[in-house]
């Protein structure tokens, strides 16, 4: 340790272990106080490196702190104290313990300075993520995290390989800009490893698969961290890779239209939390400082909004033990609380001026509009009306309005509220006065939300995608169906391993082929089978064939012991002659 | 006077042997006359040091020598005779032998074999190696009524002669080449007068080797050793396998080493040639046998061709490695050879040993134990014979042989150890458990006791083992 | 009845405030040609809502969409 | 360091313990074993606390002359390399008898006299400082192993035993030439004697195949493997568990004790073919495992692939691989030990190894898929746990020197997180098979005491690797510097 310093990612991950061994009121304290210390620590912190520490013959450091870490770790522990206090009403530690873990393990990775300590949290993040989502303990959940798990373990490895050959490359380890080895194996591996966090298509299937699956309070924090710390690692080392432009403003518009399709309330949101980090994504291709600064923004508000997004959606789950959106409806009379909470979060997300996405998102959209790409603008601006449509209009009608199917439900428990509460309060303030959050921000911001145009161009996007989502309302009505998406490779089409490797194949090629299930199958299954059998029929029978050799020679041999006295003799008498011969004549 | 203090045990032996026959007839079961036997031995033993001077000295016109090579056999015998009469007393009264003829033959092969590995002089060496094969054929048929053991000791008796015959005629050919019997005369000779590249000589180094590597059952000299074993009845076997052979050997040595030491060259490749055909021609056909003292007979006839390995060299390290060897090999075969006496019948085939440590757990151990220790495993002094064998055949340079006779060894361990598989691995089909003899109990832990010290400390043997 | 209504106004409201907005007041200037096309935001709002909701929809009518059992079967 | 002889305690403090079950009746034969080999767990205790980490000479030396005749002298000392070895056999030796307690039922004597001697024959192998005692030990360890498998192994036990004696038989009697020569050339047998003098290149070269033909069978390496499926499927749990515990590490000590210090040409020589057999061995290991549906076989499939790792980290010679190689040695020995006793634990209840047969047990016992997760994980080097560190330094050290081998090694890693977390899919989660309901699988007390230490030294390991590699550092420095084999230092270092 080089200076005085206390990891909060290792105070939550080894506080959290207090909680098994208190209970009540005294739990609940140190629920709220851990995320809130945390918080406190970092607010506090000061730029430099701290915590440096000689690890199989290298310098890990787990602490580089500068302004770009700061600002996530600034809402990481924000967001962890606000699911915490969410899931107050929650008598499970090892949710709780899991949870915390996470959002540790998450702070971690952020403070990273190297590669090392940024695997090992990665890997930590992964697992209690898993955890979280097994949490549940529904069959689906459980089947739903062990696909996370191998997907992420498979991301690990990809991880893992492009540290090794960066280090044999370069000799170091140090976590930064990986730009000067564009096209490097090592960059590609890693690029690859990180997208996979950040759920960018056809990698990122797991998301809406996993999430949906997580309990109501674990869900808040699974939509918080592991996207958007991918979201950090590329800013840190992928800036300006062109690639990501376009793979970015694709994603925004995919989980649009996947989410069109979507009838599950929190597999829609999960889709859209898609649709947004494609916004981040894309503002990292762009590499810009205004794009870099409106990635990190966008990031903190999205992370703020879409916990309350996923808290509203969850209180229903949380009352009304209901997920689809097809057995939903008129809900807004028992729950008006929720409602009113939940549209803040939506006018967040789709941008309504004064709430703190029209402040983050339009900084992206810009930095497209600066760089002069066209499609891009538009792509992004067709996303942000689609996010509106559905999150704005089309949840909330289905799920609060719509037909009344007279559900009996209740406001649920007031500690929810209240997280809700702080969660809203937070998407205002940052969308009424933006400097509080630029202020922040890795560069210098001299960015203005509130001009005349851009204000009345959003309120008319919006507006007419109102008018349009009432003109095709009838179109809209949710039916119970699943979309394919590519976990269908991972989940369909016979056994784990098919499955494990085509997610595997899916992963490390980035090839949305049905051909690999096929390849793979032959590839993993069939070639095993295959050297199983030359084991067997080729090495082993060639080694025990030595010793079968030998019983025969020996069989042969005892023809030659006939047991006839003068053949003996005549063995004998041939030996002496050869015996003289050699002496004799031999030598 | 001085000449019958160099015969000492000699003689106590052979008075043995006469007491035995004057008595013979007041003489009805075994267990009265091995008592004799045992003590006679064990008096001789003590007798070679009572008597034994500090230096070696010769009697009888310097033809015998009563030096530390030749009383290091004379232990060698007389244990093996004590050890051969303690396994002996069963087997006697179930075969109806006449107990006094069959020790006294005992007693007088053993002298044989002592004379043998005292002469310095090749015609008391033929004469010591006779009156032990003429004994031997003898036992060997001891059983009137057997027909396979009348066959086993005809078979013996002509090929025996045959051998005979050819050392006898390898005698004549030396004393021709350098009018002399006496070992130091006829190295001296042979170096004086330069005859090295006599022919004649030459042939009569080949004939005398052939004649001794009968005697120690060395392919292509081995063919007897078989049917012989399996022939007689155990104790004899186990008598022969362990005495024959180290007497043998013991000639084997002293006239390579000293009378024809001018002829080194032509002896060590013929000793490598011999070596190595025992080793493989043993090994490989033990692996096919199913009678358990036909298994061990083609396992002597490997393991003389290991204990010809320390004799390549022709160094005396070597040559006391062979006589360590000798000396262990005998031990190992007779603790064998005492299980297979143990067990009665059942014993000689190879699935009377089924299960056989369950029902005698005491037993399976001693004979896993002796197993280990002819495969050459160690803590066994086996392992510390092989080890010095090797070790000198590497030092003669000759590490292709060596190669050769540790792959033998494992192809040996695996007919050793399918009988530990047997015994150990499989299920007793019977379930009598065999009690146990006194007398085969004590051979068995002297045995036992050998084979471990000399596993633990090879030099308690090595010490003893002063090459001529 | 009466929310439709205002919905209506309220819509031309936003077309109007946007075509006169950028001449009343002193604007930034616009990044592309197209956004200087008279109430740029609200077609494009419209258009771009319609053609998610048909592609998709379309989309999942011919690909993407399964029985919700899909999986378990 | 002291005049107590404490090395030769510890070796032959087994083998008493098991003399004096001989005496003893079957009754407190279990309590006898258990106490022997906690005896000797607490008299090494000594060897790591007076451990000194900074010396770079053996330790607890002991010498007394022994066979003057060749040179042989009987003498015992430990440096870093041979310690965590020590301590992975005598901590082992206690589970497995921990691990057989119920398991054996017949012949209880003779089985923990045999466990006890072969722990014996484990310690002092890693004790040993002559050539000559290393082989002692090495052939004396072979005849324990051939009765535990042979006695109260499974139903092709005799198979089994019989190929796993003749395969290292062949192997040990060329290493027993080799030693030969060697005496006859250098005139002693002592490690550091040994390596301070050189053999002519040629010689080295047929020294190295002899000493390498042990030594490859016991690791194994590639075309001479298949003693190992065999051995490991018939041998009983405790049988199974030094059998990967200890008996294959023999091998690869054997290359870092005898190859690389006495005979570093040819290592350098033969290096390329050995690093190839080690890559091959990884991945045809893993595409082998794959394929099996016996889980002992699967498991055993698995360490040949592990192990694969552990020679492709010795011949990288460089700082990395050679510490890698150390630790995942230990790792093997600890994860995999403790896959087969959780193998073994649930084979007691249900009697079939057959992957099929299993399914769900998660639901049924959650205490034993828990461990057995850990387990598996473990195996499929995940961080934080002890395997990853290994697989780590030996990827690393090897791409230093050649990556494509380091390539094949990653490759291999994928492979083996595909089969073992398929394993634990198949075993642990899916439904429950009917079969499984009626019987009582969670673990007892005496089980989790068994598995406990195992998870403890896994996680210990995987997240402090220190704790072993602290010991190694400077033995393996000076080996490579002795050896003067190094090639090129690992990058970064």
């Amino acid at each position: 340790m080089t200076r005085e310093w206390i990891h909060p990612g290792l105070l939550l991950i080894a506080g959290a272990w207090i909680l098994p061994f208190c209970k009540g009121r005294t739990k609940r304290a140190v629920m709220i106080l851990l995320p809130a210390a945390a918080l406190v620590e970092c607010v506090v912190m000061q730029p430099g490196t701290y915590g440096v520490v000689r690890l199989l013959g290298q310098e890990v450091i787990f602490g580089r702190v500068d302004r770009l870490a700061l600002v996530f770790s600034y809402v990481f522990a924000l967001v962890a104290l606000i699911g915490m206090v969410y899931s107050l009403h929650v008598n499970d530690d090892a949710q709780h313990v899991a949870a915390l873990t996470y959002a540790g393990a998450a702070l971690g990775a952020v403070f990273a300075g190297d590669f090392l300590s940024l695997f090992l949290f990665w890997e930590l993040m992964a697992l209690s993520a898993a955890i979280l989502v097994l949490l549940r303990r529904r069959p689906a959940a459980v089947a739903a995290g062990f696909r996370y798990v191998l997907v992420h373990i498979f991301g690990g490895l990809c991880l893992l390989a492009g540290i090794v050959l960066h280090w044999s490359h370069t000799g170091s380890l140090r976590f930064g800009d990986l730009s000067p080895y564009a096209g490097s194996a090592a960059f590609t591996l890693i690029l690859i490893a990180f997208l996979v966090n950040a759920a960018v298509p056809p990698l990122g299937a797991w998301l809406p698969d996993a999430y949906p699956e997580a309990t109501a309070t674990g869900a808040v924090f699974l939509t918080a961290f592991t996207t958007k710390s991918a979201v950090y690692a590329l800013i840190r080392g992928f800036a300006g890779t062109e690639i990501l432009v376009w793979w970015g403003a694709a994603m925004a518009v995919y989980g649009v239209v996947y989410a069109v399709l979507e009838n599950d309330a929190r597999r829609l949101l999960a889709y859209h939390i898609i649709s947004q980090v494609g916004y981040m994504i894309c503002g990292v291709g762009l590499g810009t400082e205004l794009a870099l600064n409106g990635a990190t923004a966008h990031a903190f508000a999205h992370i703020l909004y879409k916990a309350l997004l996923f808290m509203g959606a969850g209180a229903v789950l949380q009352v009304t033990g209901l997920r689809k959106l097809s057995d939903m409806g008129g809900l807004y009379k028992m729950m008006p609380r929720t409602l009113s909470l939940y549209m803040v979060g939506a006018f967040a997300i789709s941008a309504v001026p004064l709430f703190s996405g029209f402040v983050t998102k339009s900084m992206v959209v810009s930095a497209a509009g600066e760089s002069h790409r066209a499609a891009i603008y538009l792509l992004l601006t067709l996303a942000s009306s689609g996010t509106f449509l559905h999150t704005g209009l089309k949840l909330p009608y289905y799920m609060f309005f719509g037909r009344d199917r007279g559900l009996r439900a209740e406001e649920p428990p007031r500690n929810m509220l209240v997280a809700m509460g702080l969660a809203a309060v937070a998407c205002v303030v940052i969308g009424v006065v933006p400097v509080v959050l630029y202020s922040q921000l890795p560069y210098r911001v001299d960015y203005i939300p509130f001009t005349v145009r851009h204000v009345t161009a959003t309120l008319g996007l919006l507006g007419f995608t109102a008018l349009g989502f009432f003109l095709l309302l009838k179109q809209l009505d949710p039916e119970p169906v699943v979309s394919l998406d590519t976990d269908w490779f991972y989940r369909r089409g016979g056994t784990a391993v098919q499955n494990f490797a085509q997610g595997a194949l899916a992963r490390l090629e980035g090839s949305v082929s049905r051909l690999s299930d096929v390849v793979m199958q032959r590839f993993v299954l069939g070639v095993g089978a295959q050297l199983r059998d030359i084991d067997l029929r080729g090495v082993d029978a060639m080694m025990v064939g030595i010793g079968r050799l030998t019983e025969e020679v020996s069989c042969d041999l005892t023809l030659a012991m006939s047991g006839h006295v003068q053949r003996y003799a005549l063995i004998m008498a041939a030996g002496i002659l050869a015996g003289v011969a050699l002496a004799v004549f031999g030598l | 006077m001085t000449d019958l203090v160099t015969v000492v045990p000699e003689l106590i032996l052979s008075g043995t042997a006469v007491v035995l026959i004057l008595v013979a007839r007041r003489v009805r079961r075994a267990r009265s006359a091995a008592p004799w036997v045992v003590v006679a031995a064990v008096a001789a033993a003590f007798s070679l040091w009572a008597f034994s001077p500090a230096t070696s000295m010769t009697g009888f016109g310097g033809t015998i020598a009563s030096d530390r090579y030749a009383r290091f056999f004379s232990l060698l015998f007389s244990g093996n005779l004590a050890l051969a009469a303690l396994l002996s007393v069963r087997h006697l009264d179930s075969e109806r032998v006449q107990p006094a003829e069959y020790f006294a033959l005992l007693l007088l092969a053993s002298t044989g074999m002592m004379f043998a590995v005292a002469a310095v002089d090749l015609l008391i060496l033929y004469l010591g190696l006779e009156l032990m094969t003429l004994c031997s054929y003898v036992l060997v048929g001891i059983v009137r009524d057997k027909p396979a053991g009348n066959e086993a000791s005809i078979k013996y008796f002509f090929l025996g002669s045959f051998a005979s015959a050819l050392l006898l005629y390898g005698i004549a050919l030396t004393y021709g080449v350098t009018g002399a019997t006496d070992f130091s005369a006829i190295a001296s000779t042979v170096s004086r007068n330069g005859v090295t590249r006599h022919p004649m000589l030459l042939a009569g180094v080949g004939l005398v080797s052939g004649g001794l590597a009968f005697k120690i059952a060395a392919v292509p000299f081995h063919a007897w050793a078989p049917d012989v074993y399996q022939g007689a009845m155990a104790p004899v076997a186990a008598f022969l396998s362990a005495g024959s052979k180290a007497a043998g050997l013991a000639a084997f040595v002293r006239v390579c080493l000293v009378a024809f030491a001018p002829e080194q060259r032509i002896w060590s490749v013929m000793v490598v040639a011999l070596a190595a055909l025992s080793v493989m021609t043993g090994s490989l056909l033990a692996i096919s046998q199913s009678r358990m003292k036909r298994m061990l007979a083609y396992s002597s006839i490997a393991h003389a061709g290991y204990a010809l390995l320390g004799l390549v060299p022709g160094t005396p390290e070597g040559a006391s490695a062979t006589m360590t060897y000798a000396f262990v090999y005998a031990f190992m075969t007779l603790g064998a050879f005492g299980v297979v006496i143990a067990l009665g019948p059942r014993g000689e085939n190879l699935n009377g040993y089924r299960g056989l440590s369950t029902t005698a757990p005491g037993t399976a151990a001693v004979m896993f134990l002796f197993l280990l220790s002819l495969t050459g495993i160690p803590p066994t002094a086996g392992f510390t014979a092989k080890f010095a064998v090797i070790l000198s055949a590497v030092r003669a340079g000759y590490i292709g042989l060596a190669v050769l006779a540790v792959l033998c060894s494992v192809v040996s361990a695996f007919f050793y150890l399918r009988v530990a598989v047997l015994m150990y691995m499989t299920e007793p089909q019977e379930s009598e458990s065999a009690r146990l003899p006194v007398s085969v109990v004590a051979a068995l832990a002297i045995a036992a006791a050998v084979t471990i010290v000399g596993g633990i400390f090879p030099n308690t043997l090595a010490v003893w083992a002063i090459p001529p | 009845m009466t929310f439709k209504r205002w919905f209506h106004v309220g819509l031309v409201v936003f077309a109007v405030g946007e075509i006169a907005g950028p001449h009343l007041f002193r604007a930034d200037h616009a990044h592309f040609w197209f956004e200087d096309i008279p109430a740029w935001g609200s077609i494009y709002g419209l258009v771009s809502c319609l053609l998610i909701i048909i592609g998709s929809k379309l989309l999942g009518k011919l690909w993407l969409t399964r029985p919700e059992n899909y999986y378990d079967s | 360091m002291t005049t107590f002889p404490i090395l030769t305690v510890i070796t032959f403090l087994p083998l008493l313990a098991g003399a004096a079950i001989f005496l003893c009746g079957a009754r407190v034969a279990r309590w006898l074993a258990l106490a022997g080999s906690l005896a000797t767990l607490a008299v090494s205790v000594p060897l790591y606390l007076h451990f000194d980490k900074t010396s770079t000479g053996l330790q607890f030396v002991e010498s007394v002359p022994w066979i003057p005749s060749w040179n042989v002298e009987y003498t015992m000392g430990i440096d870093g390399i041979s310690l965590p070895f020590i301590f992975l056999s005598t901590v082992v030796s206690v589970l497995c008898v921990g691990a057989s307690w119920t398991a054996v039922q017949v012949r209880v004597r003779e089985f923990y006299a045999a466990l006890l001697l072969a722990e014996t024959a484990m310690i002092g192998l890693f004790a040993a400082t002559t050539v000559f005692l290393f082989y002692v030990f090495w052939e004396l360890m072979i005849v324990p192993m051939f009765l535990l498998i042979g006695v109260w192994g499974g139903p092709r036990r005799i198979h089994a035993a019989i190929k796993f004696l003749l395969f290292t038989l062949a192997g040990s009697v060329l290493m027993l030439v080799g030693l030969i020569t060697l005496l006859r050339t250098s005139g002693t047998l002592d490690f550091e004697a040994l390596a301070t003098m050189r053999p002519s290149a040629q010689l080295q070269s047929w020294l190295f195949v002899a000493f390498t033909a042990a030594f490859a069978v016991k690791v194994p390496m590639f075309p001479v493997h298949t003693w190992l499926p065999d051995a490991h499927t018939e041998a009983p749990t405790a049988g199974s568990v030094i059998l990967a515990g200890i008996l294959l590490k023999m091998g690869g000590y054997g290359l870092l004790r005898i190859a690389l210090p006495i005979l570093p040409d040819a290592v350098r020589l033969f290096r390329t073919p050995m690093l190839a057999l080690s890559a091959l061995a990884i991945v045809y290991g893993a595409y082998v495992t794959l394929a099996q549906t016996d889980v002992k076989r699967l498991i055993a499939y698995s360490s040949i692939s592990h192990m694969g790792f552990v020679t492709l980290g010795i011949f990288t010679l460089n700082r990395n691989g050679v510490e890698g190689a150390i630790l995942q040695m230990v790792n093997h020995g600890i994860v995999t030990g403790a896959l087969f006793l959780c193998v073994g634990m649930i084979y007691e209840r249900t009697h079939t190894r057959e992957i099929v047969a299993y399914g769900g047990v998660a639901k049924l016992a959650p205490v034993y898929s828990t461990f057995l997760a850990l387990f598996c994980l473990a195996a499929a080097g995940l961080p934080g746990l002890n395997s990853f560190v290994g697989e780590f330094l030996i990827i690393s050290g090897a791409f230093d020197t050649r990556p494509w081998y380091g390539v094949m090694a990653v490759w291999g890693v994928a492979l083996g997180t595909t089969y073992i977390l398929w394993l634990y899919y198949r075993v642990a989660l899916g439904e429950v098979k009917p079969g499984l309901r009626a019987l009582r699988l969670e673990l007892d007390l005496r089980e989790v005491a068994t598995l406990a230490p195992m998870a403890a030294l896994a996680l210990t390991i995987g997240l402090y690797p220190e704790s072993v590699l602290s010991f190694l550092r400077v033995s393996v420095e000076q080996l490579l510097v002795a050896s003067a084999a190094q090639v090129g230092v690992a990058g970064g270092m």
